[in-house]
């Protein structure tokens, strides 16, 4: 016999209700709080893809900040030329820059600002990963790889500030698409594209790993050399999941830069790019509902004690990801599945969390 | 000529500075499979140990012992760094061996809580340690002055370097801590205990994070984020090295230090890092596991 | 719907005030990273900021109210800062925030003060080109540091110039200002080079500096590449007797970071010292020791984070009301005697006219100052007062 | 010398092992058989310490270690040849013999020539890293790195898996020279071939699904054809 | 045609061949201008001593080893030293393993799933579906290796022999034209090698098929042709008859068995 609450835990449930909580909540809280929820949904966004690429296909991506940054500069760039008084906006001007670069003009047009926040990290990301897992940098070598790239792009983004804005970043926006960014009604609106945007992604990304090809991501994940031994170029999976994964970013980068109105490459750092996968961790890899809840519980935390406890918050979250890494592995989904497997279904099920991610598979 | 000499020179120099910071990290991540993103944070703990050494001498001994504080600084932060290791080893680490991305996560947490911690104790601001004064100056070669303190440090690393290859390779102790960190389950059942190796191997590793902290308070800033300045340095230095080859963490220290150098003088620091970034990714095209490899053909 | 709950406890928990809910406070912002990179300068100036609201606090407070303090981490990060700045006006509904130190973080809060039409006031030095009318300036703009630096070194120091800054828009911009003014000076440009933030290995610079053979070197490097540079510099044997450097970003906390043994006989631009002689510093310094702890120092932008309060609380005694609209206008021209010297607002960009002050690095880490301007200097953040800065500030 | 009671094992909250109770006495050679997957591999791991049972003990010369780690266990004598040889990889061949000398008390660090009589190859390529044997090679050095401890006790799993015809009855012959020579010596074996478990035991248990089914010193041919076929 | 030495191709046409391979770690030859072929529709023993150079060959056919020097020629015309491991399989060779090497996460199901012969590129994956007829060939295939039971269990909690029983189905899976089993029967009971046996002269109608195993008994009751390595390189071939009675096949390999035992039961 299946409770109802048990059934409240099931995966779709719970998103359902998560979805339910976000729609009604903005009619609760004030205008403030209701901004910040949009950002962390910009975030929830991000980890669904990246739990594709390392919950379900176990390839860890330290770089992701770099892909949500594309999209978010790319968006910033439309915003602010969409803002901007003069022929350039300020930061060129004092780098003796009067005229608009062409990879900043082709941004000027808001379609093509959009696609460009999502394919623009797609088509970076699918060249960059081709020629890394054609050859086979995997695992650790693969992970410390892309953390050393957030550390060059970063680099790159501070030292051309005649056209990244440097560490200022890109800012003071006043207007999106024609509409005022101060107004509160325009605030929501972008709140609930995130949302729907949240929704479409998690829904398309849900399909995915329930098919074949999702069972293909977890063989690579589990043996990936087996499966090249049986007729998967896996090296070609793993492009296509890392673009999409980028993709992702890339989209929620582009709804980040709307609501908080800046991009600065601390935003898209080393330190950043960790708290992503953190976030995935706490939420429980490989389930994509709960990196979601990861998301959004952690950052809502985060800014909890940092608001009250300003001296101490870093003590907090500190402790708080050593516990949970510890004695959660499997993250907060794995304790829903303890709930639920004690609201009385006795369901074996698969943890792939307490697997050993040993270097060498038994054919490597 | 003497344009080339300071090249080679400062090449060297840095990769020496680069492997004492990795050196620590070759045992955690490279033997251990821990991918330790509080090394670090080691590092700033070797870093304020000297500082607080320098400290004590300076207050409650005569002046004229004052340089001999720099002796006592540099094992007194390993032990203290390593001592610390310990601690993390006991109440995170040995949780999470066979999961290295796990180690990774947790370990970030930690390197945070040392992180305020240290600014709870000494402050947000850096804090200041004066080098010794038998390491003021340089030694004059063909023209060109070469730093007392670049040579000490060049020497330190080697001994150290020396030591823990000593060490690994070729005592007994050594072979169980290769033995546990393959495969822990076996070797406990040949009768080596694995915690008690674990927990020595882990703090081996970070007392020599300590040691780089000591040196680096010769030449760089002491504060509470030292440890992010040095992190991603020392895990590139490992991996292009090879992970779990001391000695591809010394070709990579090398490698990188010099081709750093030679990117600098010819673009700007910036681009210089750029660059080096770039030629690591083609070199692991070449080599997808590093200059010295372990890949063995795998069991089969 | 606001949630009152939440608000109370943003504040209560704050700074240990004490809040008694009502009419008779004013809350005020105070929004400096105390996490991540910038902590370590940030905390000090948040430190000054507390210590001014405090004895405003002792004094009556303000409009007969007392100031609330609600003290929030802006972590390093300029996202954070500008998601603080918002939290601070739309929630708290604070008066006026008191915060930012990079430009970054400035730039970050700009949009989300002038939205809000809230008030910031900015404590550092940094490179001019803007004046927001949201915005007050409290710290140096160029024409009040580095345009005296630099005439002052090609007087007595040499004309052979080597800039070396961090790479970001403080020095890229400040060492353009240079440049201009070097040529208008027919002075010599001999390199000029940029590291990024956090660096810390200057082999390579000293090698070129060594080349290029300078005998100034400009130095608008960030706090902690400081460190590595001056170690490394006198470790090379490159003393004050081959060349001078003349930072603008190294003050009595970084020198201690630094070490004075390094530093000594090199120069600083500022507007303020520990040393400066004035009645009202002696006192400053004495409380602000007897707060914080005597190992203490205190430095420019720690004393423009001081001022500035006092000089908002001026204002607003005289605009009688914490409005923004009214307490802007009422602030221009208020003067504020501040332990740099006196103060006073200027009504054309909301910056602050300011003492110059160059100061030579002592063997115990304090300054000694070998320059001033004398007067406070008009702020002028477009440099629109010199001919040779026109190619800079042009729109 | 070595005795079950009542042993109950599980992986995952599911029972693998269920009631199981073995005795070897000094000296003996005990073989325990059974199809895949019946468990056999589990009790040899729940001996070693590798596996907490969840009921039941295990003693060892009258001493109850069902709460003692595997490396006391291996100092107390017990040696083990696990299915899957679990060789050290990076380390050489001398090396991985070496190691099985850390359960013994005395810190001499020398290997019995008599191993390398049973194992020649192993001497050849003495330097060999372990993790490029081929899988026989390695078969044969996990069970040298066992016996330089001079166990006691040793617990064989599947020993002969993979080994090339001459070496395995060599290994016949090991195992009858230890029964031989070190008379105190008990062996718990597991191990598919009729002929060999014959040859070698002297006496048998007979396993499925988790439980003992046959315990005897001689196995019939209809026991075996009942519980051994699929 | 090829000029080829072996006889075997007057009867069938070869789909495996090797001529003069090597393969070198570092200055180690572990195969040694090794030739060997196998016809269409042969079941082929390949055996010899521990180290002999048996699972090198198989590595090396299959891509995971790059050879040295030699060829290798796949039916006759494809070069094998050009292709990806993947490629490889796609042109009909399927390997099982000596370790068993299974995906430990997904169901014996989706092992067998995803080993199917199919379009296996992305993107023609990434919207392919389960056809009834897939699931029936997995059906069966569970059957004929006696995991029916465990269809939806994880794989990892598979005892040893199970996992080599469904690496055999998930090699089966692919269809290949050739079929290669390191040590298939290794850890079985006599009963479960039975079965085996009889599954390869099943399968042997529709591929051909190495199999490197080191017990005799199996390869006697099986094997229709026996290559022996011996230090990587070619030792003998034919008939385990004629293998049986070749000198030194008996001392480096077989041992003489009989006699021991003879001696032993005084
Ligand atoms: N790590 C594990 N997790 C869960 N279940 C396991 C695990 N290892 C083994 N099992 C299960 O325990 C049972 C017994 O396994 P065991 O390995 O002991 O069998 P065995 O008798 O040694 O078989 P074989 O002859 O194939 O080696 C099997 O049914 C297997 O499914
Ligand atoms: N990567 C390697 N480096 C060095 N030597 C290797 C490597 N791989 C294999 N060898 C050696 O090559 C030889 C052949 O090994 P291979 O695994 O092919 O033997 P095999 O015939 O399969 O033996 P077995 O019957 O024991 O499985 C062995 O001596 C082995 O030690
Ligand atoms: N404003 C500055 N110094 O960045
Ligand atoms: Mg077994
Ligand atoms: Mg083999």
């Amino acid at each position: 016999m299946q409770t109802i609450s048990a059934r409240l835990l099931e995966r779709k449930w719970l998103f359902v209700a998560l979805i339910i909580i976000l729609l009604i909540l903005p009619f609760f809280i004030s205008d403030f709080r209701t901004n910040l929820l949009g950002r962390y949904i910009a975030f929830a966004i991000l980890v669904i893809g990246l739990d594709l690429l390392w919950g379900y296909t176990g390839v860890l991506s330290l770089g992701h900040g770099i892909f949500f940054g594309l999209g978010a500069y790319i968006m910033a760039m439309h915003l602010s030329m969409e803002s901007m008084t003069g022929a350039v906006p300020d930061f060129m001007t004092w780098n003796g820059i009067t005229e608009l670069p062409w990879f900043w003009a082709i941004f000027s047009n808001p379609i093509s600002a959009i696609i460009g926040a999502i394919m623009v990290p797609m088509i970076i990301a699918s060249i960059l990963s081709f020629f890394i897992f054609r050859n086979r940098i995997r695992d650790v070598y693969f992970t410390i790889l892309t953390q050393a790239l957030v550390l060059v792009t970063t680099t790159l983004i501070v030292s051309q500030q005649s056209f990244t804005g440097g560490t200022n970043g890109i800012t003071g926006f006043s207007t999106i698409f024609g509409y005022s960014l101060s107004s509160p009604a325009t605030q929501k609106g972008l709140y609930y594209i995130s949302v729907g945007s949240l929704i479409v992604v998690f829904l398309i990304c849900s399909i995915l790993v329930n098919s074949r090809f999702g069972k293909t991501l977890i063989a690579i994940r589990d043996g990936e050399n087996r499966l090249r031994f049986s007729g998967y170029d896996t090296s070609m999976f793993k492009v296509l999941i890392f673009s999409l994964s980028a993709g992702i970013a890339g989209l929620a980068g582009m709804l980040f830069v709307m609501q908080v109105g800046i991009i600065s490459p601390t935003m898209i750092g080393i330190i950043p790019s960790i708290e992503m996968i953190l976030w995935v961790a706490i939420g429980g890899r490989g389930t994509l509902i709960g990196p979601v809840i990861g998301a959004i519980l952690t950052n809502s935390a985060k800014t909890f004690f940092s608001e009250s406890y300003p001296d101490f918050w870093l003590y907090f979250l500190g402790l708080v990801f050593v516990i949970i890494v510890i004695f959660l592995p499997g993250g907060l989904m794995s304790l829903v599945d303890k709930v639920k497997r004690r609201g009385g279904k006795h369901e074996k099920r698969k943890e792939p969390t307490d697997r050993k991610e040993t270097s060498h598979s038994a054919v490597g | 000529m003497d344009g080339m000499i300071i090249q080679a020179f400062n090449g060297v120099s840095l990769g020496s500075i680069l492997l004492l910071i990795a050196l620590g990290l070759a045992i955690t991540f490279g033997l251990m499979k821990v991918i330790n993103m509080a090394h670090g944070e080691l590092i700033m703990i070797g870093a304020y140990t000297t500082y607080v050494v320098q400290v004590i001498f300076a207050q409650y001994l005569p002046a004229t012992m004052f340089d001999m504080y720099y002796f006592l600084a540099i094992p007194i932060a390993f032990v203290v760094a390593a001592l610390i290791g310990m601690l993390i080893e006991f109440t995170v680490i040995r949780h999470l061996y066979g999961r290295p991305l796990d180690s990774l996560l947790a370990t970030f947490g930690v390197g945070l809580i040392l992180q305020q911690t240290a600014r709870s104790i000494f402050g947000a601001p850096n804090v200041g340690v004066q080098s010794p004064g038998f390491l003021r100056g340089g030694l004059e070669v063909m023209g060109v002055t070469l730093p007392y303190i670049r040579l000490f440090i060049i020497g330190l690393v080697i001994v150290s370097f020396l030591l823990l290859a000593w060490f690994l390779y070729k005592t007994r102790n050594g072979r169980k801590i290769r033995a546990v960190m393959q495969n822990r389950e076996m070797a406990q059942c040949l009768g080596v205990s694995s915690r008690k190796v674990d927990l020595i191997t882990f703090a081996i590793g970070s007392g020599f994070a300590g040691i780089a902290g000591a040196a680096l308070t010769l030449i760089g800033p002491i504060g509470p984020t030292i440890g992010t300045y040095y992190i991603v340095d020392a895990f590139m230095v490992v991996v292009v090295g090879g992970v779990g080859m001391l000695i591809g963490t010394v070709a990579g220290a090398l490698g990188i230090g010099i081709f750093n150098t030679v990117f600098e003088y010819w673009t700007n620091a910036s681009m210089g890092k750029v660059l080096v970034f770039a030629l690591i990714i083609l070199f692991l095209q070449w080599r997808p596991s590093g200059m010295f490899s372990l890949q063995s053909r795998s069991l089969d | 719907a606001e949630t009152s709950t939440e608000t109370e406890e943003d504040t209560g928990t704050d700074a240990g005030v004490e809040v008694e809910a009502g009419e008779d406070v004013i809350k005020v912002g105070v929004l400096h990273s105390l996490s991540g990179t910038m902590a370590m300068s940030e905390t000090s100036v948040r430190d000054a900021e507390l210590l001014a609201i405090e004895e405003i606090n002792a004094a009556g407070g303000v409009l007969g109210k007392q100031l609330v303090p609600v003290i929030e981490d802006g972590a390093s990060e300029p996202p954070v800062f500008s998601e603080r700045a918002a939290k601070l006006l739309q929630q708290d509904e604070v008066a006026v925030i008191f915060g930012g130190w990079t430009s970054a973080s400035r730039k970050a809060m700009l949009p989300v003060v002038e939205q809000n039409n809230g008030l910031l006031f900015y404590p550092v030095q940094y490179e001019g080109m803007e004046a927001s009318p949201n915005i007050f300036y409290a710290g140096a703009a160029p024409n009040q540091q580095i345009v005296p630096a630099v005439d002052w070194l090609l007087e007595n120091k040499g004309t052979d110039f080597f800039l070396l800054g961090s790479d970001y828009v403080f020095p890229r911009l400040a060492n353009q200002i240079i440049k201009a003014q070097l040529e208008e000076n027919g002075a010599t440009l001999v390199d000029e080079q940029y590291t990024p933030l956090g660096h810390t290995d200057y082999n390579t610079i000293i090698s070129r500096i060594r080349e290029s053979k300078p005998t100034v070197i400009f130095n608008t490097l960030n706090g902690d590449s400081n460190v590595a540079f001056f170690k490394q510099l006198a470790d090379a044997g490159i003393t004050t007797d081959d060349l001078t450097v003349m930072s603008v970003s190294v003050a009595e906390e970084e020198i201690r970071g630094i070490g004075a043994d390094v530093l000594e006989g090199h120069l600083a631009s500022w507007n303020y010292y520990q040393t400066t002689d004035t009645p009202a510093n002696a006192e400053f310094v004495a409380n602000y020791k007897e707060a914080y702890g005597d190992d203490r120092v205190t430095g420019d932008p720690i004393e423009a984070g001081y001022f500035m309060v006092h000089l908002w609380a001026k204002a607003v005694e005289a605009a009688g009301t914490t409005d923004v609209d009214a307490v802007r206008e009422a602030a221009v021209g208020i003067e504020f005697d501040a332990p740099g010297g006196p103060v006073k607002v200027d009504g054309d960009n909301q910056h602050v006219y300011k003492t110059v002050r160059i100061g030579e690095i002592q063997a115990d880490g304090q300054f000694n100052e070998v320059w001033n301007s004398g007067e406070a200097v008009k702020p002028d953040p477009y440099l629109e007062g010199y001919d040779w800065a026109s190619g800079i500030s042009a729109e | 010398m070595l005795k079950l009671s009542k042993l109950e094992v599980a992986y995952d909250g599911s029972t693998v092992i269920r009631d199981v109770s073995l005795t070897v006495e000094p000296g003996k050679v005990v073989c325990l058989m059974g199809r895949n997957g019946v468990g056999k591999s589990t009790i040899m791991k729940t001996i070693m310490g590798v596996l907490q049972p969840v009921n039941g003990t295990v003693s060892y010369s009258d001493e109850e270690v069902t709460k003692k780690n595997a490396s006391y266990r291996a100092r107390k004598g017990i040696g083990y040849v696990p299915q899957g040889r679990e060789i050290f990889p990076q380390l050489t061949i001398y090396e991985n013999l070496l190691l099985g000398l850390e359960a013994r008390s005395n810190s001499e660090e020398k290997i019995n020539e008599k191993i390398y009589e049973y194992f020649p190859v192993l001497k050849e390529m003495k330097d060999r890293r372990g993790g490029d044997l081929s899988g026989g090679q390695q078969q044969q050095l996990a069970i040298a790195r066992a016996l330089v401890a001079e166990p006691s006790c040793l617990l064989l799993d599947e020993p002969t898996e993979g080994i090339q015809p001459n070496i395995v009855s060599d290994i016949q012959e090991v195992i009858k020279d230890i029964k031989r020579s070190q008379v105190n010596t008990s062996i718990l074996l597991v191990e598919q071939s009729f002929d060999f478990a014959k040859s070698v035991a002297d006496y048998f248990y007979v396993m499925d699904k988790g439980r003992i089914v046959y315990e005897g010193e001689d196995l019939m041919e209809e026991k075996v054809s009942q519980y051994l076929s699929v | 045609m090829k000029n080829v030495k072996n006889l075997q191709i007057e009867k069938k046409p070869v789909i495996l061949q090797s001529d003069k391979l090597s393969v070198r770690f570092g200055g180690f030859y572990a195969i040694k201008e090794f030739d060997f072929s196998i016809p269409h529709g042969e079941l082929h023993f390949l055996i010899g001593p521990n180290g002999a150079g048996k699972t090198t060959f198989l590595d090396a056919v299959c891509g995971k080893t790059k050879y040295s020097e030699g060829t290798l020629m796949f039916n006759g015309t494809t070069n094998l030293a050009k292709l990806k491991e993947y490629e490889i399989v796609r042109e009909g060779i399927g390997r099982k393993f000596q370790a068993p090497s299974i995906f430990p996460f997904l169901t014996v199901f989706d092992n067998l799933e995803l080993a199917m012969k199919q379009d296996k590129r992305v993107i023609p994956v990434l919207f392919s579906r389960m056809k009834a007829s897939d699931k029936a060939k997995i059906d069966e295939m569970l059957s004929l290796i006696g995991l029916k039971e465990q269809k939806n269990v994880v794989a990892k909690t598979l005892s040893h022999g199970q996992k080599q029983w469904l690496e055999i189905g998930m090699v089966m899976m692919q269809e290949p034209n050739l079929l290669m089993l390191d040590e298939p029967i290794a850890g079985m009971t006599e009963e479960e090698e039975e079965k085996t046996g009889e599954l390869l002269l099943e399968l042997k109608k529709r591929c051909s098929i190495i199999v490197v195993e080191h017990d005799m008994d199996f390869v006697r009751k099986f094997a229709e042709k026996v290559t022996v390595m011996h230090g990587g390189q070619l030792l003998c071939d034919g008939t385990m008859e004629e293998i049986q009675r070749n000198e030194r096949v008996m001392e480096v390999y077989l041992g003489k068995k009989g006699e021991q035992a003879n001696a032993k039961a005084l």
